[in-house]
C-alpha cells in the first residue's frame, strides 16, 4: 500500500492528504540572532511551484522531531524558495535550528489568512512588529514595497528585546535607506554603545509620520504587545476596523480539524491568522478563552 | 609477594546484579581471614510501611521492593495472606498464577543467564560488550527474555509490577484466544531456551563444589514454583507454616546483615541449585532430557553450572507454560471471594533466586498488624560467603584483577537480587 | 525669550493650553544644547529643570554594580526629558545623557513652581499633564518588565 | 544528517528496586541499538565496565534515604551535563516515602543489627528536592516507550515530548469501560499522569496512581467522589498515600482525609 | 451519505430469526458489521458476528456519573440506549498511523502504513447518533479540507439504524431535535416490537442500498395493525428522557456568559479528565505524535483523540492559555452549544447524554446550562420589576 510523496501531490491544500508533508531541503541558512535562524527551502526532487501570500504560514516538520506552524517570511508569490525565520523556543524548533544546507523537512502549505495588502492599496500602511513578529510581517512589506506606487507612506515600526534581539538588521538598514520608507527600531533595553532607541513599540506610533485617518496597520508580536500597539494606534487615530493582527495558538493540523487553535468561534489555523482586530478585540479580551 | 603479608580484594561496587552490594575478601598470606558481602542497600523499612495497610495492597506494595521479580512477591503475598483467610485458591486460577511465574523464570533467567552471568566465562565486560563477537548468542537471550516479558505482559498488564494479581486470583483473567495468542512465540522460545542450554553447557567451569544443604518446595507432581512443603537435601521436610520455627535469621558480628540459618545446621542454599538438585524428578521430560545432555546429574554442587541449571529451568518453564496454555479454560471468575479477618498466615514461593517466605497478621478488617518477608539472597548471603572462604584460598597465587573478577563471579552464580535483601535490619517498629 | 512662545505652542505637551498660561511658562524657558556624550543630569542631582527635546536623542541611564551602565529609555524630538523637578525631593532618578547633539528648550522648574504659587490654574494644568506623562511611562515601563518577546517557558 | 557523537550514558541508582532501570534492559528490541547509539559509560546493573565522566545523559533511579546518597547525588549532578529522574521513587521518593508520614518518635529507635549499620534519614525525597534536574519521567515503573523517548530527545539535543493529561484519555482511546462509572471501583485514572497505557481499568481494576498526579489535579473532587461511592476517610488516606505519596498533590489530599 | 431513493420510506417486517441472514447478507456485500456487545459490564460497539452476539435480555440504568447493566426479563435485543462507546471510534478511530518517514538518499520518504479501512456496516444505530455522525461529517468532510482517513471509513458506511422504544435518564436527544425517531441517514431502520407473544421488527427502507441488502433477507410485507403496533412501540419514549435542555437562545447566552460565576463552581466538580470529550459522537479533538527511531531512519506520525480538557492542548511557549479547570470546562461547554453554531451551522450536542453518565463526577451539561440559564432569568426577572 506504499504511495511515495511524488503520489501525494503538491503540499499544498489544492490536492492530496493534508496531513502529508512534503520534503523539503534546505538550500540555504543564515543565522539571524542568537536562538532566531532562516532557511531557505526548496522542493525535493521537481520544481513544484510554490505560491503564498503575505502573512500565511506553513507547518515544518523535523524528522522524527515533530511539526511546528510557522510563518513564511520570504517574498509572497511563486517562489523556487520557500523562506522561513524560526526561534528556538521548543523541540521541534530545536530540531529545525540544527539543520545544515541539504538537509530535508517536511513541509506542509501555505495556510491560512493574509494581510490584506490589496485593500490597504492607496492608504498609508503601517507595520508594527514586535520580536520574531517581524518575520510574518516582512512578506507584506516585500509587497508594498514592490508595489510601492500603489501605497501612501510605508512605516515600519519594530520592537525588539535588546540590539541582539534584532532581526534582520541589515536588511532594516536598506529599508531605513530609503527615502520612500520610514523605519524605527526600539529596543526594551540596552548597554551602552546602542544609540538607537530604548522604550517599548508603543511609544513609537504617536512619533511615526502618517496620516492615522488614511492608515492601514498590520501588527504582528506577542499578544499584549498587540494589544497595547492597537490601543496605541487607536489613541492616535487609527480606527480598529482598519488594523490587522496575526494570532498564535497551538496547531496540530492546520486545517480545522485538531481543535486546537479554537479561539471562540474562529479556528486560527483557517480563518487566522491574520484578523480585522475588532473582530477578536472581544474574544481577546476574555481571560484564558 | 612475600608469605604472611596481607592485602584485601575489595569491590566497592559489584555490578551486573540487581541492588548494590560489596565484597571484601582478606588476605593473610595464603589464607582468608576475612569474606564480607555486604548489602550496601539503603534500607526502605518494607514490613514496617505495611503495618497499617490494607491486606489486598500487599501484592502491589511488596513488588516494589524488586523490579526483577515482583511476581514472586506479588505470589508469596497473596498465599501468605489468603492462608491467613483461610483461602484456597486452585484449578484454572493457580495455573494462571503458575503461568504468570513462567514468565518472571524465563526473563529474569534470560536475563542472567545472558547478559549477566555468560559474560564472565566468556571474558566480556557486559552483555553488550559480548554481543559484538556473539550477537546471535546475544539477540536469542534477548528473544527470550521477551518471551518472558510477553507473558508477564498478556497476563499482568505489565512486565515490571504487574497489575493484575489480587488476593484470591486476579482482577481479570484471559480469554483463550489472548494466550494462544503468545503460544507460537513461546514454541520458539522453547528452541531457543534449549540453545542456550547447550550454549553455556561448553563453558569453562572452574573446579569447585560444596556439600551445601539445599532447600527449595516440593510438590507433590510439580517442579516447585508455588507450593506448601519445604524440603532439604539433608532430611527437613516441613510445611512452609513451619519455616520460623525451623529457620533463623542470626547476627552476624562481622556483617551488616541478618543471615538466614537452618536452627542448629548453619547455612544453607537455596535457589536454581537447590530446586534442581531437590526436584530433577519433577522437570518434564524436555528439561530433563535436556540436562542431561548438558551433563548435569541429578544433584549439581558446583555453582559455577548454576549458569546451566538456570538455563534448564528455562526449558521448564517455557514448556510448563505451553502446557498450561493448552490446557487453559478460563475459569468462571476472575477471582474467588474474600472475607477479611483476623489471622496469620505464611506464603513461600520460589522466586527465580529461590524461596522467598511472607508472612502477615491480620486484624479483623483485613488491616496488616505485622509483615515478615526474608527474600532468597538473605537466605544465600551465608552461603556466598562460605562459597568465597573455600574458594579464594586455591586461588590466591591469581593477579589482583583476575581474583576480582573471580570472585564476583563467584557471587554472580547466585543471580543474587539485592534491593531485594530487606530484611537485614532487625526493626522494632510498632505502629497503630 | 517670548519668541520661544510659538515654539512651545506646537509641542504636543503644551498643546491646547491657554495662551496666558503659555505666556508664564514660556517666561521660565530657555534654549540648551548638548554634545553628543554629555550629560544633562546625574542620578541623585538636583532636578530643577526639564527639557523639551527638539532634535537629537537622550538616553536615560541606571548603573547597575556589576553589569555597567543599562539604558532604560530614550528620549527623542517633542519629548519631555525629566519631571523629578515637580515632586519632592527634586532630585535625578537616573542619568541623563546625550546620545546625539541635541538641541532643547530648557525650563526653569523654581521658575514654574514660584508661578504655581501665584496661579494656581496653571499648576494644576501642567500637573495634569505631566500625570498623563507619568502614566504613559508606568504603562511603557510595565511592558518592559513583561519582557514580551522574552523566553518564558 | 551527519553522524552524531556518542552520547556517554550513566545510570544511576539510589534507594529503589531497580525496576525502572531494567525498563533500560526490558527494551530487547532496542538494546543493541542503544548501545551502538550510546556509550553505556556507567550502569552497574549492566556492565562490569565504568567509564569515567562527565557523563552526557545521566538516568537516576531512586530517592534520598541515606545522608550518604544525600552527598553521592551531587557528585553525580556535577558528573552530568544532563540529568534525567527515572521512576517514581526519584521523582516523588517511592513508597518508601510512606515514612515521611510515620510517627518520627516511632521511627528514631529502630535497632540495627550491627553498630556499623548504614545511616538513615526521616524521610524519602525525590532527586530534585536536592540537585536540579533537567527533566522528570514518572511511573513505577516507569514506560519504557516513554524511557526511550527521553534517550532519543537526548541524543537530539531536544525535550522530550510525553503526554501529560489523565489516565482517562488513555482508557478511552483503548475503548476501556470505566471502572469506576461502570462497576463503582475507586480508581485514580481522573487525577493520574498518563503513561502506563491505561493497564490497570483495562484489567477492570481502578488505577491506584503509580505515574503521580496530573500537573494541578482535581484530587479534592475525587476524593469526594470516591467518598460518595463508599470509601472511608482510611480508605482515602490510603488510596491517596500510596506509590507516589510523596508527590505534592496526593500527599495534600491524603492529609486532607486524616483523622484531626 | 446514503442516497435518498424511491424506497424511501417503504416499511416491512422481518422475524427476529432473520436477523442473522440480514447480517449474513451485510457481510456478503464486503461489510464488516459492528453493532452491540456486552463487554466488562457495559454494551459497547465492536464486530458483531451473529444475532447470538446481541446484548439479548440485558438493559442500562444510567445517571450522573453512573452505569449499571441489569438483567431484563425481556428477550429484546435492543433494550438499552447508548453506551460508553460511540460510532467515531470506527470512523475518526482513537489512534491512527498517518504516515511513516524513511530515511533516503538524504532525504526522506513518506508512505502509507495503515492497511486500507474495511468497509463497515454499523448496526443499532440510533437517531442522536446518526445525527452525530453528521455533525462530525460537516466537521471532517464539509470545510475546505477532507480528512482522507475519515472519508475512506465513512464513503461505504451502511447504516442500520434501531429506533429507540425506551430513553435513558441522562438522554435529552428531544431537545436537542435529533431523536428519538430517526427519519433519515439510515440505509434501514429497525424497531423492534414485542407483543402478544410476538418478537419482530419493522424495517424502514432509507436508501437503494438499503432496499437491496433487505431483499437479500426473508422480509415481507407489513400486515395490518403491524405498523401501528411498532409506532405503539415508539410512543412516550421522548417524554421518558431523564434530561432536558432548553436551546432557544442559548448559543446567545453562552457568548454573552464567559465570566460567569457558574464556570468556577463547576470547576471545583470538574476533574478535567477529558472523559466527556472522549465518549462525545461528536468531539473531534485530536492531537499528533511525532516520533523517530533511535538509528533516526525512520519516523513516523499518530493521531490520537484529545481533548480541551487537558493543559497541554492550549500549550504555546510560555504556557497553557487555560491554565484553570473552570476556563477549560467553559471552552468545551461553550463549544459544543455556542461556538460549533459559528464553526458549522448547527449545536455540537446531539443529547445523548454521554457526557453526563461517564463524568466520574457526575457533572450534567443540561444542570450547568439550566445554572447559566436561570441567573440570565432572574436578572431578566429583576430588570422586569425595576
Amino acid at each position: 500500500m506504499a504511495t511515495t510523496t511524488e503520489d501525494a501531490g503538491p503540499p499544498g491544500p489544492a490536492g492530496g492528504d493534508p496531513m502529508r508533508p512534503a520534503p523539503f531541503r534546505v538550500a540555504r541558512r543564515v543565522v539571524e540572532t542568537h536562538d532566531v535562524f532562516t532557511l531557505w527551502l526548496e522542493p525535493v526532487g521537481g520544481p513544484g511551484g510554490f505560491s503564498s501570500q503575505p502573512g500565511q504560514f506553513d507547518m515544518l516538520y523535523a524528522f522524527g522531531a515533530g511539526e511546528v506552524p510557522v510563518s513564511l517570511s520570504g517574498p509572497p508569490g511563486p517562489v523556487k524558495q520557500v523562506v522561513h525565520t524560526i526561534r528556538a523556543v521548543g523541540p521541534v524548533t530545536q530540531s529545525l535550528q540544527r539543520l545544515k544546507r541539504g538537509d530535508v523537512v517536511g513541509l506542509r502549505g501555505p495556510f491560512g489568512s493574509a494581510w490584506p495588502v490589496s485593500l490597504a492599496e492607496g492608504s498609508d500602511v503601517v507595520l508594527v512588529a514586535g520580536g520574531i513578529g517581524l518575520a510574518p510581517l516582512r512578506p507584506a512589506l516585500y509587497h508594498v514595497l514592490s508595489q510601492r506606487e500603489r501605497y501612501g507612506r510605508i512605516v515600519l515600526l519594530y520592537g525588539a528585546r535588546t540590539p541582539r534581539d534584532i532581526l534582520f538588521a541589515r536588511e532594516i538598514e536598506t529599508w531605513r535607506g530609503r527615502f520612500d520608507a520610514d523605519v524605527e527600531v526600539v529596543v526594551d533595553r540596552a548597554a551602552p554603545g546602542w544609540h538607537g532607541l530604548v522604550g517599548v513599540v508603543t511609544t513609537l506610533v504617536p512619533r511615526a509620520h502618517f496620516d492615522p485617518h488614511n492608515a492601514v496597520a498590520f501588527v504582528c508580536g506577542p499578544e499584549l504587545m498587540m494589544t497595547f500597539t492597537v490601543r496605541a494606534l487607536a489613541h492616535h487615530g487609527v480606527v480598529p476596523a482598519r488594523t490587522w493582527v496575526s494570532l498564535e495558538r497551538n496547531m496540530k493540523c492546520a486545517v480545522g480539524f485538531c481543535g486546537h487553535c479554537q479561539l471562540g468561534p474562529t479556528f486560527i489555523c483557517r480563518d487566522g491568522p491574520v484578523y480585522r482586530w475588532d473582530r477578536v478585540a472581544p474574544l481577546l479580551g476574555v481571560r484564558e478563552l | 609477594m612475600s608469605r604472611g603479608s596481607s592485602r584485601t580484594i575489595r569491590v566497592e561496587v559489584l555490578t551486573r546484579v540487581e541492588g548494590e552490594g560489596a565484597l571484601t575478601v582478606r588476605l593473610k598470606g595464603d589464607a582468608v581471614v576475612d569474606v564480607q558481602f555486604r548489602i550496601v542497600e539503603p534500607p526502605r523499612f518494607f514490613e514496617a510501611l505495611l503495618r497499617g495497610r490494607a491486606f489486598g495492597e500487599a501484592p502491589d506494595i511488596t513488588s516494589r521492593i524488586c523490579g526483577i521479580c515482583p511476581v514472586a512477591y506479588q505470589m508469596s503475598a497473596v498465599h501468605a495472606v489468603e492462608d491467613a483467610l483461610g483461602v484456597t485458591v486452585d484449578g484454572p486460577l493457580r495455573a494462571l498464577r503458575r503461568l504468570l511465574y513462567c514468565g518472571e523464570w524465563i526473563e529474569s533467567h534470560a536475563l542472567h543467564v545472558t547478559l549477566l552471568h555468560a559474560p564472565d566465562f566468556l571474558g566480556y565486560e557486559s552483555g553488550i560488550a559480548m554481543a559484538k563477537d556473539h550477537p546471535g548468542a546475544v539477540t536469542r537471550g534477548l528473544q527470550l527474555k521477551q518471551a518472558g516479558n510477553e507473558l508477564l505482559r498478556v497476563l499482568g498488564g505489565r512486565e515490571i509490577h504487574p497489575v493484575n494479581v489480587r488476593v484470591g486470583g486476579f482482577y481479570r483473567v484471559p480469554a483463550r484466544g489472548e494466550l494462544a495468542a503468545i503460544e507460537e512465540r513461546l514454541k520458539r522460545a522453547l528452541d531457543q531456551a534449549l540453545a542456550v542450554v547447550r550454549w553455556v553447557s561448553d563453558f569453562h567451569f572452574p573446579d569447585f563444589e560444596r556439600d551445601y544443604e539445599f532447600v527449595a518446595l516440593r510438590h507433590p507432581t510439580e517442579y516447585p514454583i508455588l507450593g506448601d512443603r519445604l524440603v532439604s537435601s539433608r532430611g527437613l521436610d516441613i510445611a512452609v507454616r513451619d519455616y520460623e520455627a525451623h529457620f533463623a535469621e542470626e547476627h552476624v558480628e562481622r556483617s551488616s546483615a541478618l543471615h538466614s540459618v537452618l536452627s542448629g545446621r548453619g547455612a544453607y542454599a537455596v535457589g536454581p541449585l537447590a530446586r534442581y538438585s531437590l526436584n530433577f524428578d519433577r522437570l518434564a521430560p524436555v528439561a530433563q532430557q535436556a540436562a542431561r545432555e548438558a551433563g548435569l546429574g541429578p544433584v549439581c554442587l558446583n555453582p559455577f553450572r548454576s549458569i546451566v541449571v538456570r538455563a534448564v529451568e528455562t526449558v521448564q518453564a517455557v514448556d510448563e507454560a505451553l502446557r498450561i496454555i493448552a490446557a487453559y479454560e478460563p475459569p468462571d471468575a476472575p477471582a474467588v471471594s474474600v472475607v477479611p479477618c483476623a489471622g496469620t498466615g505464611c506464603g513461600c514461593s520460589e522466586a527465580p533466586r529461590g524461596i522467598l517466605y511472607h508472612r502477615y497478621r491480620l486484624a479483623g478488617d483485613g488491616t496488616i498488624l505485622e509483615a515478615k518477608i526474608v527474600p532468597p539472597t538473605s537466605q544465600n548471603q551465608k552461603t556466598i560467603e562460605e562459597d568465597l572462604w573455600r574458594f579464594v584460598e586455591p586461588r590466591v597465587h591469581l593477579g589482583e584483577q583476575e581474583l576480582t573478577w573471580q570472585c564476583e563471579q563467584a557471587i554472580r552464580n547466585y543471580d543474587p537480587c539485592i534491593s531485594c535483601a530487606t530484611h537485614f535490619l532487625k526493626l522494632s517498629v510498632e505502629r497503630g | 525669550m517670548q519668541t520661544l512662545e510659538p515654539i512651545l505652542a506646537q509641542i504636543p505637551l503644551f498643546q491646547g493650553m491657554r495662551p496666558e498660561h503659555l505666556k508664564l511658562i514660556a517666561g521660565c524657558a530657555s534654549n540648551a544644547r548638548f554634545d553628543a556624550g554629555q550629560f544633562i543630569g546625574r542620578q541623585g542631582e538636583p532636578a530643577d529643570k526639564f527639557w523639551i527635546v527638539r532634535q537629537g536623542r537622550v538616553a536615560l541611564e541606571i548603573h547597575a554594580p556589576g553589569r555597567g551602565a543599562l539604558t532604560i529609555m530614550t528620549v527623542a524630538e517633542n519629548e519631555v526629558l525629566g519631571w523629578s523637578w515637580l515632586l519632592a525631593p527634586h532630585q535625578w532618578h537616573f542619568d541623563a545623557y546625550a546620545l546625539t547633539a541635541t538641541r532643547a528648550i530648557a525650563l526653569d522648574g523654581k521658575c514654574l513652581r514660584g508661578k504655581f504659587a501665584s496661579d494656581h490654574e496653571l499648576g494644576y494644568e501642567l500637573m495634569s499633564r505631566f500625570s498623563q506623562l507619568i502614566v504613559q511611562r508606568l504603562e511603557a515601563t510595565n511592558l518592559q518588565l513583561l519582557d514580551l518577546y522574552g523566553d518564558h517557558d | 544528517m551527519g553522524a552524531r557523537r556518542r552520547l556517554k550514558l550513566a545510570v544511576w541508582k539510589f534507594a529503589s528496586c531497580d525496576g525502572c532501570q531494567l525498563s533500560l534492559l526490558d527494551c530487547e528490541d532496542e538494546l543493541l541499538a542503544l548501545a551502538g547509539a550510546l556509550e553505556i559509560a556507567h550502569f552497574p546493573e549492566a556492565s562490569r565496565a565504568v567509564a569515567k565522566g562527565p557523563y552526557d545523559l545521566s538516568l537516576v533511579e531512586g530517592s534520598i534515604t541515606t545522608p550518604h546518597d544525600a552527598e553521592r547525588i551531587h557528585q553525580v549532578r556535577r558528573a552530568s551535563k544532563v540529568l534525567v529522574t527515572i521512576g517514581a521513587c526519584a521523582t516523588s521518593g517511592g513508597i518508601q516515602a510512606l515514612r515521611n508520614f510515620a510517627d518520627v518518635g516511632e521511627w528514631i529507635p529502630l535497632v540495627y543489627a550491627t553498630p556499623d549499620f548504614i545511616h538513615t534519614l526521616k524521610t524519602s525525597t525525590p532527586i530534585a528536592n536536592h540537585v536540579p534536574v533537567d527533566f522528570e519521567l514518572h511511573g513505577c515503573p516507569v514506560d519504557k516507550r516513554q524511557l526511550l523517548e527521553v534517550i532519543l530527545a537526548t541524543l537530539n539535543g531536544r525535550r522530550p515530548v510525553l503526554a501529560a493529561h489523565s489516565v482517562c484519555f488513555e482508557c478511552k482511546r483503548r475503548g476501556t469501560v470505566c471502572v469506576l462509572v461502570a462497576d463503582g471501583t475507586p480508581c485514580l485514572g481522573p487525577v493520574t499522569r498518563t503513561g502506563c497505557g491505561a493497564i490497570c481499568p483495562a484489567y477492570r481494576r481502578g488505577c491506584y496512581g503509580c505515574f503521580g498526579p496530573l500537573k494541578n489535579p482535581n484530587t479534592a473532587a475525587l476524593g469526594e467522589r470516591l467518598r460518595i461511592l463508599g470509601q472511608s476517610d482510611a480508605d482515602l488516606v490510603r488510596a491517596f498515600r500510596g506509590i507516589n505519596a510523596g508527590a505534592e498533590a496526593f500527599r495534600r489530599e491524603s492529609e486532607s482525609h486524616e483523622p484531626r | 451519505m446514503p442516497e435518498t431513493a424511491v424506497e424511501t420510506g417503504v416499511e416491512c417486517a422481518i422475524e427476529v430469526a432473520d436477523l442473522d441472514p440480514l447480517l449474513g447478507a451485510l457481510r456478503e456485500r464486503g461489510f464488516t458489521v459492528m453493532g452491540p456487545l456486552l463487554r466488562d459490564g457495559a454494551v459497547i460497539y465492536d464486530e458483531v458476528r451473529s444475532s447470538a452476539d446481541l446484548p439479548a435480555g440485558w438493559t442500562d440504568r444510567q445517571e450522573p456519573g453512573s452505569y449499571r447493566l441489569q438483567r431484563s426479563d425481556s428477550p429484546r435485543l435492543f433494550d438499552f440506549t447508548v453506551g460508553p462507546s460511540s460510532w467515531k471510534r470506527f470512523l475518526h478511530p482513537p489512534a491512527l498511523r498517518l504516515w511513516q518517514a524513511h530515511r533516503e538518499d538524504g532525504g526522506f520518504q513518506v508512505v502509507d502504513v495503515e492497511p486500507p479501512p474495511p468497509r463497515l456496516a454499523f448496526l443499532a444505530v440510533r437517531a442522536c447518533e446518526i445525527h452525530a455522525i453528521a455533525v462530525q461529517d460537516r466537521v471532517l468532510l464539509g470545510g475546505p479540507h477532507v480528512d482522507p482517513a475519515y472519508r475512506a471509513r465513512r464513503a461505504g458506511l451502511f447504516v442500520v439504524a434501531v429506533q429507540c422504544t425506551r430513553a435513558g435518564a441522562t438522554c435529552f436527544c428531544a431537545s436537542m431535535k435529533t431523536g428519538p425517531r430517526a427519519g433519515a441517514g439510515y440505509d434501514l431502520a429497525l424497531t423492534e416490537v414485542l407483543e402478544a407473544g410476538r418478537h419482530w421488527f419493522r424495517v424502514e427502507v432509507g436508501s437503494e442500498r438499503g432496499a437491496e441488502v433487505l431483499a437479500a433477507v426473508p422480509h415481507r410485507a407489513v400486515r395490518p395493525g403491524e405498523s401501528a403496533a411498532a409506532e405503539r412501540a415508539l410512543a412516550g419514549v421522548a417524554e421518558q428522557m431523564g434530561r432536558t435542555m432548553e436551546t432557544a437562545g442559548l448559543p446567545a447566552l453562552l457568548r454573552r456568559s464567559p465570566e460567569h460565576p457558574r464556570w468556577s463552581e463547576v470547576a471545583n466538580r470538574c476533574l478535567a479528565c477529558g472523559n466527556c470529550t472522549m465518549v462525545c459522537p461528536t468531539c473531534f479533538c485530536t492531537t499528533v505524535e511525532d516520533t523517530g527511531d533511535l538509528a533516526g531512519r525512520t519516523a513516523e506520525r499518530v493521531r490520537r483523540w484529545d481533548s480541551c480538557f487537558s493543559a497541554e492542548f492550549s500549550y504555546i511557549h510560555g504556557g497553557s492559555v487555560r491554565p484553570s479547570i473552570r476556563a477549560r470546562y467553559r471552552q468545551w461547554l461553550t463549544h459544543k452549544l455556542s461556538t460549533w453554531h459559528d464553526q458549522f451551522g448547527e449545536s455540537g450536542c446531539v443529547g445523548c447524554g454521554r457526557c453526563i453518565t461517564w463524568c466520574p463526577a457526575g457533572i450534567d451539561l443540561t444542570e450547568e446550562v439550566r445554572a447559566l440559564q436561570a441567573s440570565k432569568r432572574r436578572k431578566e426577572d429583576r430588570r422586569a420589576d425595576a
